[in-house]
């Protein structure tokens, strides 16, 4: 047996050697969260899809689709581009970043995690992106919905995701010596930065686009436009609320040491939707009198984005309230936005832009300072919410947020669409959307067989494709339409 | 030596973890999340393929995805896993492989190990994760085959693609043993590497979109389709079930190295920047060609950069992988188009997307791996000469690349050829005309889908 | 530099840090997993949905998916409330926990994970729950379902969970001293617990509310009604397929020193679903004569079911045995609950009850000594399949198991049922069933397009809304057909 004594060197070198390979597992575990996260949030993706096929006509399918499929796609190359760059890179200031653009400049070498931390930033500008498509449907071109993404994803996202979660920005709440009213912005997984952003931004688009034809009669009474599929409604909304389980818990962008942070993100994300669900379902019923689908999913999704902010720093029963009062706030946005005669399809404005604001203003009021101080570590004591400290500032600098991000994205939107309306690149043509964008745009209709009455249609490889509707189809499509 | 699979390590690798059984807990955690996520895949494809046919052959098409993943379950769990890793399971054994080397190990197919017979020493997450990619090679068969093909036939051709053909080739490319591998010690590996193909664009995309091509060759076009064009029912189905593939591919592609690293990361970025790529250059292709964007075109475009970016997604760098998305999409538009040219009925385009863009990623590496990237995923002793000709390796890695895709296309293509010509002696390949004008679903699964009721 | 000399007490402090250390990763890995886990429970809530939207007639469909919506977000509250208190509280006796009410009592003060454990706890309970909808679909009252649906989620299922899963429970395994014959009950994922509540609820329910309106003729012979969309019943089984690799592996609650047991239930839950489909699409060949495909998928359901109890400690040729045998249980369970002219559309009882049942009694069979020992410690030799031991104690402690949970659920569901059937909380007025109740009671049809041949639905805002067919819309109907 070897009886050399050992040194306390020896120890601290055994020491440095354990504490090395236990920095490896604690790096490969967090990669493991922010990955299996991320894709969560990709699944978003889908759901938005879904939701998105289920509430237009079925003349419009293949279009919001392709919206859908497109802007995951633009997103990620203007996300690569210089999306990341202006969001994250280190080099820049307290308003915008700077440096790896298109993941140059070495970008991996810093820390081994880098790439994971990218491709979940992608997923929620992805997100950001996509929720504009449902407020502008069923008449908006193609062309300027792509370009729209680009726009979004590359520039007018970035910036506030620079404001609000790099260290650097201006109203960081990680950044103590420099963060407005000593507090910054508590948003932890992006009510305003994402939702926010992405709700005015459909907001904007929609008011500038104009109101489908039909949508409101002559006496500016809104006519009912149902969606085509209440199945596809609930599978996006049940898969949207599956994939806010990486949105929220995924935020911590870490596991060890957070692991209790993002299990109690995961409770708090189920129980606002739940309560948001059953109270809208009730006001409905008081309101209107029927239990309506619609309602109810655009409810649950209302308490989905009221609870983004704050899902990790409130206590259950705050979530609860949080989730009961979104919907409320949801349900009169929606007849709001609806009396200003503008045509959302989604609600999307209401939705999130409503509830997203909603959600910064919960979290100043419903904030528990320990819980806080666990998530942003003990940073100043204004770190609470009114409930908690009867002090305003926490609540003061989400107004001042709130107020920012809102003149941002207006300031920048307002004027990108009333370009692109003055361009004529943005309204599609009225016997286009009269038609359905499908059967004129995207090579015949969603569904040949069911709803054009015609059972094969030539696919269009080479040419242009005009659909050929003779005595028969005409009179179906009259019917179905 | 392999850095090798579920946290063992060789001697003169990367030093061995501090507490190897806490890794490898973790590698097993990684390995079962992702291939429960590409589980999902399998809902896709039924989707997609539901989507892309007529309402009367829906059920039909659904019921071939639900039996390629119960039949595929059973079979490969029976034969495949022993043809493919039955001798050399990567999993605890990858170690001491040298003394546990059974003596009918050869490299062209594992013989060990059925039933998962020893399964205290198989790795039940390591047959787990190939037994999703055997039914996924085996499904990508059912949309090529769509709308005309016999059930009992089909069920034929599902237990032999998950049970010997795809099992062979992923011996070849995944296996200890295997010839092209790039798990073999160093003396025995292809060039300086063996064959790099991450997660399958040759092992699974090029074998199934071969298979799909020799069975379109073999049961022929559906009546009618040329030269007219046949859409398929539901364009909804079909985005649903591309965006689940998308979904899924994000599991196919990060689990396949099959433990914890920070290298899964570049996979994810490059995953995603491949199939974006693809799908807004096919989009721009639609336009510049025919003036309007198909929404069945791009959807096929996307998943296009999806199948070629599955091999390269571990050593290219970003902007490899938007390379490599890019001429995907080319690809795929001019393999879609050569089928149409030469009469091959494909109603999914399976042929263009897993056999051609398949082909064109497996190739990919030899262009757009660097030194570093690989060293990364396979250890230190890699890529001495041998990476991407772009970053000024040598050309032999590429010539290796070209070749071994090669001989698993021709595998794929002439078992299937065979397999297709037997089947078509037994049981028949095709539904009699009668029975595809008036649908499969009345004529073998008791009426249509869509009964609407009133 | 330091040459002094260590000691023994130094190299223990330096272990005891080390432990330390691992054990907070560990406890943040064993966090990760359980949360992910718990989500892809949570997409069984997506896959329930899709698959009773595709089972019932598309006059229904927006009806059974806001209770399938609504029951997880009404089983979220309740079982919040009081539901996890009745199962896990720890201050509570052999038969019901107490507790950690509305998760107060500083819930997270004992363990780190315990909103994770909490949060997947709520899954299973709402997997419980969302198993009934099936059973009493297209013709049961929304208001009922939402009191059943609490009352399950916050009373009768914790119950059960706390009897099986809690350590204090008379069921439990793990509670060596005072089990059920030195054996307890080994439901490692939830045969007992989940699928023999949910099904036989659901039974009740059907049995209570009776059968639809057309659905057995004046012989008494079963009329088949099909589902409207086999896309989405099939979309909806591989959701359940996929969340069942959250369901059965993640039921190990944690990943250190519990990987390989985690990967065996993922293989096992593959394989008995598969030999399940075969089984039943050759036995429908057999007495039918078709390949149908509702009955494959319900097939393979039943696998999914059979294996739920054991799948952590079966072989994977048992798992084939067990899915195998599931299939015939089901199909011949199916029949008989026809010739009861018990009405269920999705065949809940006989999948969830049947073979949940059946599952439980295949663990006692098969159930193997070395793998028992490795899942639920070296626990008294009696933990062991008749296949293994020639001995009947486990599978009397299984029989015991049964008739205790179909006693408790059958004793409280039936009176629940027939309060709310004669209070006419239950049933759908004839005439409501008849024309469909999304359009009455839900705001216009799910398919507003296609289905009812009318265009624009006028949303019913409080009279009851008949569909008006004119001969048009017959003709269009016609041709969709």
């Amino acid at each position: 047996m070897n009886t050399t004594t050992v040194t306390a060197a020896d120890l601290e070198a055994l020491r440095a050697e354990f504490q090395l390979e236990l920095a490896h597992v604690k790096a490969d575990t967090d990669t493991i969260w922010v990955l299996v996260t991320a894709i969560l949030v990709f699944s978003m993706q889908i759901g938005f899809a879904m939701l998105s096929a289920g509430s237009v006509r079925s003349k419009n399918v293949k279009n919001i689709l392709l919206k859908n499929v497109l802007d995951a796609c633009v997103g990620a190359l203007g996300w690569y581009v210089i999306g990341f760059a202006f969001a994250f890179g280190p080099d820049g200031n307290k308003f915008i970043g700077s440096q790896y653009y298109a993941l140059s400049d070495h970008f991996a070498a810093p820390g081994e995690s880098t790439y994971a931390f990218f491709f979940f930033q992608y997923t929620f500008a992805a997100t950001a992106a996509t929720i504009v498509s449902g407020a502008v449907a069923e008449r908006t071109q193609f062309v300027c919905y792509l370009i729209y993404s680009f726009f979004l994803t590359s520039f007018v996202y970035p910036v506030v995701a620079h404001w609000v979660w790099s260290p650097h920005g201006w109203l960081s709440a990680v950044n103590y010596h420099n963060n407005l009213f000593g507090v910054g912005l508590l948003d932890f997984s992006g009510c305003g930065v994402v939702h926010m952003v992405g709700g005015l931004a459909g907001l904007c688009g929609a008011y500038i686009v104009g109101p489908r034809k039909g949508r409101f009669d002559f006496d500016g009474k809104p006519v009912p436009m149902p969606g085509h599929s209440a199945a596809l409604q609930v599978l996006g909304t049940f898969l949207l609320w599956f994939g806010w389980y990486g949105f929220n818990p995924g935020s911590t962008l870490a596991i060890n040491g957070y692991a209790k942070i993002s299990a109690r993100a995961a409770v708090t994300t189920t129980l606002a939707p739940g309560a948001a669900a059953v109270a809208s379902l009730f006001l409905q019923r008081v309101l209107v009198g029927d239990y309506d689908l619609a309602i109810v999913l655009n409810g649950l999704l209302s308490g989905l984005v009221g609870i983004t902010a704050s899902c990790s720093y409130v206590q259950p029963w705050a979530a609860v309230a949080i989730g009961a009062t979104s919907a409320v706030v949801y349900i009169f946005a929606s007849r709001l936005v609806l009396r200003l005669r503008i045509d959302d399809p989604l609600d999307a404005a209401a939705l999130h832009y409503g509830c997203g604001m909603w959600g910064l203003i919960c979290g100043a009021f419903f904030g528990d300072q320990d819980l806080i101080a666990d998530v942003y570590g003990v940073g100043p004591q204004d770190h609470r919410g009114i409930f908690y400290a009867d002090d305003g500032t926490m609540l003061g600098a989400h107004l001042v947020a709130i107020l920012a991000i809102t003149a941002w994205v207006a300031g920048l939107m307002l004027p990108f669409f009333w370009i692109m309306n003055r361009m004529g690149w943005m309204r599609t043509p009225l016997e286009i959307e009269e038609a359905g964008i499908d059967a004129s745009k995207h090579g015949g209709a969603a569904y040949p067989e069911v709803y054009e009455g015609a059972p094969r249609i030539k696919r269009p490889t080479g040419s242009f494709y005009v659909p050929q509707k003779d005595e028969h189809d005409q009179k179906d499509t009259d019917t179905v339409d | 030596c392999a850095p090798g699979w579920m946290g063992s390590q060789c001697a003169d690798a990367a030093p061995t973890p501090a507490d190897d059984a806490l890794s490898r807990q973790l590698n097993t955690l990684w390995v079962l999340l992702n291939a429960s996520l590409i589980f999902v895949m399998q809902a896709g494809f039924a989707l997609l393929a539901s989507g892309c046919v007529r309402t009367k052959n829906v059920k039909n098409i659904l019921m071939k995805s639900v039996f390629d993943a119960v039949l595929g379950a059973l079979v490969y769990w029976a034969v495949g896993h022993a043809f493919a890793f039955g001798d050399s399971p990567r999993a605890y054994l990858a170690n001491t492989i040298k003394q546990h080397r059974p003596d009918n190990a050869n490299v062209f197919i594992g013989l060990d190990n059925f039933f998962l017979y020893h399964a205290d020493q198989t790795d039940f997450a390591f047959f787990f994760q190939n037994f999703l990619f055997a039914i996924l090679a085996t499904t990508i068969v059912s949309g090529s085959v769509a709308e005309r093909m016999q059930f009992k036939g089909y069920l034929l051709y599902s237990c032999i693609i998950s049970g010997f053909i795809f099992p062979v080739s992923a011996h070849w490319i995944w296996s200890n043993e295997g010839w092209a591998s790039p798990w073999r010690v160093r003396e025995d590996r292809l060039g300086d590497n063996g064959f790099i193909d991450h997660a399958g664009s040759a092992g699974v995309h090029v074998v199934g979109g071969m298979a799909s091509l020799a069975g379109a060759l073999m049961v022929g076009p559906r009546i009618g389709r040329f030269p007219e064009k046949i859409v398929g029912h539901s364009a909804t189905m079909a985005a649903l079930g591309t965006s689940i593939l998308w979904f899924g591919w994000y599991g196919f592609n990060c689990g396949s190295l099959g433990r914890v690293a920070a290298a899964n990361g570049r996979v994810a970025v490059n995953t995603t920047l491949a199939g974006s790529a693809s799908g807004l250059t096919t989009l721009l292709l639609c336009l510049a060609l025919s003036g309007s964007p198909d929404v069945w075109l791009i959807m096929n475009g996307t998943l296009a950069g999806l199948a070629a970016v599955t091999a390269p997604c571990a050593v290219a760098e970003s902007w490899g992988a938007v390379c490599i998305g890019v001429i995907a999409a080319f690809l795929y538009i001019g393999f879609s188009r050569l089928c149409e040219r030469l009469g091959i009925d494909d109603p999914l385009d399976a042929v263009a997307v897993h056999a051609g863009c398949g082909f064109w990623g497996a190739v990919s590496p030899g262009f757009f791996a660097t030194q570093a990237n690989i060293r990364d995923v396979y250890g230190a002793d890699y890529a001495a000469n041998d990476y991407g000709v772009l970053y000024g390796g040598s050309g032999t890695f590429l010539g290796h690349q070209i070749a071994v895709t090669l001989s698993v296309a021709i595998w794929s293509l002439g078992a299937s050829l065979l397999m297709f010509q037997v089947i078509k002696l037994v049981t028949g390949l095709r539904v009699h005309t009668e029975a595809e004008t008036e649908g499969l679903d009345y004529t073998e699964h008791g009426g249509a889908d869509f009964a609407f009721h009133k």
